[in-house]
């Protein structure tokens, strides 16, 4: 089991580099999933089979699925960046290998056993209900809101893009001799303009 | 009772006024002439009923300092308000009281008038601003309590705010924020000093209380006492305006409607002189007569400095609004002058003052109007376009360069006399104050007035609101130059009261020469001893 | 009777309300009647009060009226009341008659003038102004009526306000002459404070018992009344706004700038002679200052252009003579000249400005001459005036006048040998400049046409004032011709008498003395004949060589006073307006915003909308923030 | 049961959320910068366990349990955003999205 805490540890460790290195996004996001099983493995070797068994479905399977879907919706690849030059890694490398010295200087100045005991579901869900209640309640609030938020955002963007194709098309349709169209496009474009430098100044 | 009217009356009319306002434009104008009059009214009414006891014909020598200062009141309103705090609705109303008041009111009334035909956009809140201004200054001139003063202080600041800010001129909103900044710094000073001494004066007596009667003669060591005149000196100093914390009210007074113009000039920076007189030196005299000195110099340096720079003005609003930096200071020597000679000047000062630089305002505001520029570059030769005009002008430039035969002079005179008293240098410079006033006065007047109309400018000359209120100036500059008894005597009890709180101290010295020769030697002693100021 | 003193101000003063009331409702006859009329009334009054006061002279020699108590402040009290006395009385005279004739003149000198009612307005203000000045009982009074004459004078050099280089003329009177009040003001201070009175009276008898002859304190405050009389007599160093001054009209320049107000440091001086007669040094500082103006300003007066100009040079040297007497305590002697200077000079002013209005406007006496068959009425009063002025013996008055000054700078207590070769001096140069007037204005060809005649009312007050400026003198005789001197009797009632009490007073009071004076004014005559008549070209030539000319532009500018005051008064005060004109304490409040602004300028520029930015900032502080907690 | 100390699980959490983190920095694709947060809960998460696993109690599995609940949830609104963002800008990429700058 010792053992297998290191293995998973070394899977974990090298497949997230692949998921921050990688240039093809549907690699990367692989190589997430890989990651996250690793940490299944991991959370398994330190006696929580419950959460091991939590981070497979919910994160290795659930998100990991918005993921891929959201990547398959976007069509990602022509327009986003995803090549990296290697000189970009220098600072940042620099930065995290200092955070990363120190967190692990403070971690390892004292070495902790661990209990060795398995905590089950049953003793999860017993402290969940019972004293974390609120904060279950709480979660269930984070997620309704989240749920109704995305669903918001994701919402009004089909919308004004529906709006968008519909005055093109209006426009294209208005084009020949209408004087609408100066009209009415223009002032819409200036509206948004305007709009947009609106929360500029304010911010 | 009455003398919560004078603050509830305006306050009230300005509601009914910005309501009106809505409706009918010249319903509300008229309701602001009612909010101003009517006070005026019941203050005239109050001065002739109480004119024997302002006289001093039947009040008995007070005890003690409270007694002293409350001795002569002549009409007082005592309510708790916020009792654990030791705050109280304290009104009160001696002759220095009511003089101000009359300004308040007279200058009120003056700035409604002098806004009928100027004033177009949202006049209903425009005279709820107004009226709003003057039931706080009214206030300020009531209150007692230091924390009502202070509330009153910092209340008619927001509608002169909005006053400057809405109605104003070119730079109105910058003049406005620098107006409110100045003046809020300064006054957040003074209220840590109110502040301060209750405090001390209530770990000395056990007795929490913002009651200004109480207050006096709360003792402290020289450096508090210098601190806490110090705070209560920098809000006093921003209104006056003294030397160089002046630079707001050029701002101000330019860009401000003439209306706020007029109050400005008028009324507000009154407060300056009136706190002084009324809080500052009473409650730390030792502390201000250790500042005289350098009081006298910022004073001195005041009045040239704002002469120069209104003689170097091209703006004829500008120009005026130096005027007053000018004028000031001689208010501000003369209070720290604190001899009956000179408070009884910077009292006719404050009252000349008013009228004077006011009708200055309004004629300028006038010409605005008419003509749409201040610059007097595009001026000149307006005297053959309008003969009235010209001849108004004429008159309060004189007024403001101190002729004799106006009240201004005698005002200046007696301040300058007490002065002498004090410093010679500081009376002959206030003196050589005098002939840079007749350089920019008569500056302005060849600049807009005088010379060839070249610009084609025609326009009306004074209309008949506008003769009317130069009149009634005029009558009052006059009158208050050849007889100015009627004030010196309002003026006389609270000013003798005041220099009595402070007798024992450093800052009063013996006075009085004889009224005959015969006894002249002992004055002549005391005044050589003390040859060229502390 | 006497009770009507309070009328004789009241009455102009009343006049000026009425035309500002009126103004545009009165047409120039109703002008002319209530600006001319006032005033005759009330020199009728005058005539009536002091007629009563000289013919049955009150109590104590004098006449106290007082009105109300002006204001009372901690026992200073000063009234406004009138005090009438031998001194005050030849003042009113003077200002009320001759201030009728010039009114009477103006009528017609200025009746195509847009600003006839504003003129009078002014005018009457001046009468009542001076009236109060001379009338007052006490140094506030005074001043009021000072500065109002003061007010006056510059309303009238700027009254044809169109064009801006009378309007500075005016501003430069007004500003020149309130310098010195400033002195003056600081002089009624410093009595007040120590005599606990500015009453004048009082404040004499004060002085005279609290202070030593001679003691600083006396001198001090008699140095700075002197400061005041200075600048409205336009004495050194003050006198360079006078010649600007003729940029009025010539009723005012005869009124104000010749007759009255410029001798109103004259009064001034004779009013408080208690004070001088304490501060011998003051009085020296006061004949020094009087001689030094009279042979200055004589000298400018030689060589100046323009004719009003020229009379105004006389009209300072002539005040510089009154000052000389007042230094050498000839009280008397000043009063006197300043009487028949009001007659000779007025009526010069008169006539000038008949001549400049008949020549069209033209003020350069070279392009006059030939006018004595053109203007016979104005070329024997001009004339006479001109008599006058240059002291021409027996039949004029300045003669009797200037021969006393003279005879008193030498044979006074004060006296010496300077100020009389320095008077005569300045006699000489007088009699060479008046009849150089007459010279090149009336005789000699004519340069330009006659385009108009005074009528009567313009005739009648230089008649007037011709006779009186032959019979003016005859009121005080020199001793040597006969003892008739009733103007001599009167002022003593006021003033100290004359006291002939110098080293060389025997020989100043005597016929010799005259005799050189006499002689000293027909050789000037001659002179001033041979220069200008038949030697004119030759004289001309002489002024223009190289040697000389810079010499004459010297004197024509007034001895250079202008120029330095320019450079060292007007020029860095107005650098210094102009350099400050933003408020130079503005900046530190401006500093202040400045770096506000500055400072939000600096953190705005950190927020560059980059997400990963922020982040990295995050990181930054999470590595200091865990430096600090795990290294420690 | 593995035989391993806290400080090693750590380590492991504090290598792992250093990579995120770094990713996080560099990467400028939108998606792969919620992947690198969604790394670096997950790195939270393995803290909260492993510390949890030290005393033997369910406390770190109950956090872990709501780092998830608001993974889950950011992730949703994330790509939300992500989508209106690629409307909007007509690109994924994070450093497009500067309009609030000062």
């Amino acid at each position: 089991m010792t053992a297998l805490f290191y293995i998973a540890a070394v899977v974990a460790v090298l497949s997230t580099l692949m998921v921050v290195t990688r240039t093809n996004l549907v690699h990367a996001l692989l190589y997430l999933v890989v990651s996250l099983f690793a940490v299944a493995v991991v959370f398994y070797t330190l006696g929580a089979p419950f959460v091991a068994a939590l981070e497979v479905i919910v994160y290795a399977g659930a998100i990991m699925m918005l993921f891929l879907f959201a990547v398959m919706l976007l069509n990602v690849g022509a327009d986003s960046p995803l090549r990296i030059p290697s000189w970009a890694w220098v600072g940042p490398g620099i930065l995290v290998a200092v955070l990363l010295a120190e967190v692990v200087y403070g971690i390892t100045r004292q070495t902790q056993p661990l209990a060795g005991a398995e905590v089950g579901p049953a003793a999860v869900s017993e402290a969940l209900y019972g004293p974390y209640v609120l904060g279950v309640e709480l979660a269930s609030m984070l997620l309704l809101a989240a749920l109704i938020g995305a669903r918001h955002v994701a919402a009004r963007a089909r919308d004004e893009e529906e709006a968008r194709e519909a005055a093109t098309h209006r426009g294209a349709a208005a084009g020949e001799a209408s004087p609408e169209r100066d009209a009415g496009v223009p002032g819409a474009a200036r509206g948004s303009e305007t709009g947009v430098t609106g929360q500029g100044g304010e911010a | 009772m009455v003398l919560t009217l004078y603050i509830l009356i305006p306050a009230v009319a300005a509601v009914v006024a910005w309501l009106l306002g809505r409706v009918d434009t010249r319903l509300s104008r008229w309701t602001a002439v009612a909010g101003t009059a009517v006070p005026l009214a019941l203050l005239v009414v109050q001065w002739i009923a109480n004119a024997g006891e302002l006289r001093g014909d039947f009040v008995a020598e007070g005890a003690g300092p409270a007694g002293v200062a409350a001795g002569s009141w002549i009409a007082s309103v005592h309510e708790p308000w916020i009792e654990s705090l030791g705050i109280s609705y304290f009104l009160a109303a001696d002759g220095l009281t009511l003089i101000m008041l009359l300004l308040t009111f007279a200058l009120g009334l003056l700035a409604v008038l002098c806004s009928w035909r100027g004033i177009t956009k949202n006049v209903g809140v425009f005279h709820l601003m107004v009226l709003w201004t003057v039931a706080g200054l009214a206030g300020v001139f009531l209150a007692l309590d230091l924390f009502l003063f202070y509330f009153f202080f910092e209340m008619m600041l927001i509608p002169m705010y909005f006053l400057i800010a809405v109605w104003g001129h070119e730079r109105r909103v910058y003049s406005a924020i620098k107006f409110f900044i100045f003046t809020q710094v300064s006054g957040l000073l003074m209220l840590i000093a109110i502040v301060a001494l209750v405090f001390i004066h209530g770990r000395e007596t056990g007795v929490y209380t913002f009651d200004y009667t109480q207050l006096l003669g709360t003792s402290m060591s020289p450096t508090t006492a210098m601190l806490l005149m110090l705070g209560f000196f920098a809000a006093f100093a921003v209104k006056l305006p003294a030397w160089p914390l002046h630079t707001w009210l050029p701002d101000a007074h330019t860009d401000a409607p003439t209306a706020g113009s007029v109050l400005l000039a008028g009324v507000l920076i009154k407060i300056g002189a009136y706190g002084m007189i009324r809080f500052m030196i009473p409650l730390f005299p030792d502390a201000a007569y250790d500042f005289r000195v350098w009081a006298l110099i910022l004073g001195v340096v005041g009045i040239i400095y704002g002469a120069v720079m209104a003689y170097a003005q091209t703006d004829l609003k500008r120009l005026v609004a130096y005027t007053s930096v000018s004028h000031m200071g001689f208010a501000l020597i003369g209070i720290f002058a604190w001899n009956s000679w000179a408070l009884q000047g910077v009292i006719l000062e404050l009252v000349c003052h008013a009228l004077s630089t006011g009708a200055l305002f309004i004629l300028v505001g006038g010409l605005q109007d008419r003509i749409h520029t201040r610059d007097m570059s595009k001026m000149g030769g307006l005297w053959q376009v309008a003969p009235r005009m010209g001849g108004t002008a004429m008159f309060f430039a004189m007024a403001s360069l101190g002729l004799p035969g106006l009240g201004n002079f005698v005002a200046e005179f007696l301040i300058l006399v007490g002065v002498w008293q004090v410093s010679h240098w500081a009376a002959v410079l206030g003196a050589v104050g005098l002939v840079f006033a007749t350089v920019y006065a008569l500056w302005m007047m060849q600049r807009a007035f005088q010379g060839e109309e070249t610009h084609g400018l025609k326009f009306a000359d004074l209309t008949k609101v506008e003769i009317g209120m130069f009149a009634s100036m005029i009558a009052a500059l006059v009158l208050l130059g050849f007889w100015p008894q009627p004030l010196i005597t309002t003026a006389r009890q609270p000013l003798d009261g005041l220099q009595k709180l402070t007798a024992g101290t450093s800052l009063v010295q013996p006075q009085t020469p004889a009224e005959d020769a015969g006894a002249a030697e002992p004055v002549a002693d005391t005044v050589a001893g003390e040859e060229g100021g502390p | 009777m006497l009770s009507l003193l309070w009328l004789i101000p009241a009455l102009p003063a009343a006049g000026f309300v009425l035309l500002v009331l009126l103004n545009r409702r009165l047409g120039r006859a109703g002008t002319a009647l209530i600006g001319a009329g006032s005033v005759g009334l009330s020199a009728l009054v005058a005539l009536l009060v002091c007629g009563s006061f000289i013919a049955s002279p009150p109590a104590g020699d004098a006449y106290h009226q007082v009105l109300w108590t002006w204001l009372d402040v901690a026992g200073f009290a000063p009234t406004i009341g009138f005090y009438l006395d031998a001194v005050s009385v030849t003042w009113v005279l003077v200002i009320t008659g001759v201030g009728f004739l010039i009114h009477l003149y103006s009528t017609e000198h200025m009746e195509h003038d847009e600003g006839y009612t504003r003129f009078f307005m002014y005018l009457n203000l001046f009468v009542a102004s001076m009236l109060i000045l001379v009338l007052a009982d006490n140094l506030l009074l005074l001043y009021l009526g000072w500065e109002g004459v003061g007010l006056c004078s510059y309303l009238l050099i700027s009254f044809w306000h169109k064009d801006p280089q009378n309007v500075y003329s005016g501003r430069k009177a007004f500003i020149v002459t309130r310098v010195g009040d400033t002195a003056m003001i600081a002089g009624l201070f410093l009595l007040f404070t120590q005599l606990g009175t500015l009453q004048i009276q009082p404040l004499m008898r004060a002085a005279e018992e609290a202070w030593a002859p001679n003691s600083g304190v006396a001198i001090a405050a008699a140095l700075l009344l002197l400061g005041g009389a200075v600048g409205k007599s336009a004495q050194v160093p003050l006198q360079t706004w006078l010649p600007d001054a003729m940029a009025g009209p010539s009723p005012v320049s005869a009124l104000i700038h010749a007759a009255t107000m410029v001798t109103a440091g004259v009064y001034l001086i004779a009013r408080t002679n208690v004070l001088f007669e304490l501060a011998g040094d003051a009085r020296l500082v006061v004949a020094i200052v009087g001689v030094v103006t009279l042979l200055i300003a004589g000298f400018s007066a030689l060589v100046q252009h323009d004719l009003k100009r020229a009379l105004a040079y006389s009209t300072i040297s002539q005040i510089g003579y009154m000052f000389l007497a007042l230094g050498v305590a000839g009280w008397e002697a000043g009063v006197f000249h300043f009487m028949t200077h009001a007659f000779f000079k007025a009526l010069l002013f008169l006539g000038a400005g008949v001549i400049i209005e008949a020549l069209a406007d033209e003020h350069d006496i070279f392009k006059m001459g030939g006018l004595r068959t053109r203007l016979p009425a104005v070329f024997w009063t001009f004339t006479i005036g001109a008599a006058a002025l240059a002291a021409l013996p027996f039949v004029t008055d300045g003669f009797y006048s200037k021969d006393l000054i003279i005879a008193t700078s030498l044979g006074s207590v004060d006296g010496n040998l300077w100020f009389y070769f320095g008077s005569l001096v300045g006699a000489f140069v007088t009699t060479l400049y008046s009849f150089r007037l007459v010279w090149l204005v009336f005789f000699g060809e004519r340069h330009t046409e006659v385009t108009r005649r005074p009528r009567w009312r313009q005739l009648v007050p230089l008649y007037v004032l011709a006779v009186l400026s032959i019979i003016g003198g005859f009121v005080w005789l020199p001793a040597w011709i006969g003892a008739f001197h009733p103007l001599e009797d009167f002022l003593d009632t006021a003033l100290p008498p004359m006291e002939w009490a110098g080293q060389y007073a025997h020989f100043a009071e005597s016929a010799g003395a005259a005799l050189l004076i006499i002689l000293i004014v027909y050789v000037g005559i001659g002179l001033s004949y041979l220069l200008w008549m038949p030697w004119r070209q030759s004289t001309h030539a002489f002024a223009e060589s190289p040697a000389v000319r810079p010499l004459v532009a010297f004197w024509t500018g007034g001895w250079g006073f202008d120029w330095l005051y320019d450079r060292v008064f007007v020029r860095p005060i107005r650098w210094l307006a102009h350099a400050g004109r933003a408020d130079v304490v503005d900046y530190v409040p401006r500093g202040i915003a400045w770096l506000n602004l500055a400072a939000w300028r600096g953190l705005s520029a950190g927020q560059t909308g980059r997400l990963r930015a922020y982040v990295a900032v995050a990181g930054f502080g999470v590595v200091l923030v865990l430096a600090v907690v795990v290294l420690r | 049961m593995a035989d391993v100390s806290l400080d090693h699980g750590l380590v492991l959490a504090a290598i792992l959320f250093a990579i995120g983190f770094a990713g996080l920095l560099t990467r400028r694709n939108l998606i792969v910068v919620l992947a690198c947060i969604e790394i670096m809960l997950n790195a939270a998460g393995l803290a909260f366990v492993a510390a949890g696993a030290r005393w033997g109690q369910a406390d770190g599995q109950v956090m872990f349990l709501f780092v998830l609940a608001m993974a889950a949830a950011e992730v949703a609104v994330g790509l939300a955003i992500a989508i209106r963002f690629r409307q909007s800008l007509k690109s994924l990429d994070v450093d497009d999205a500067d309009e609030m700058k000062g």
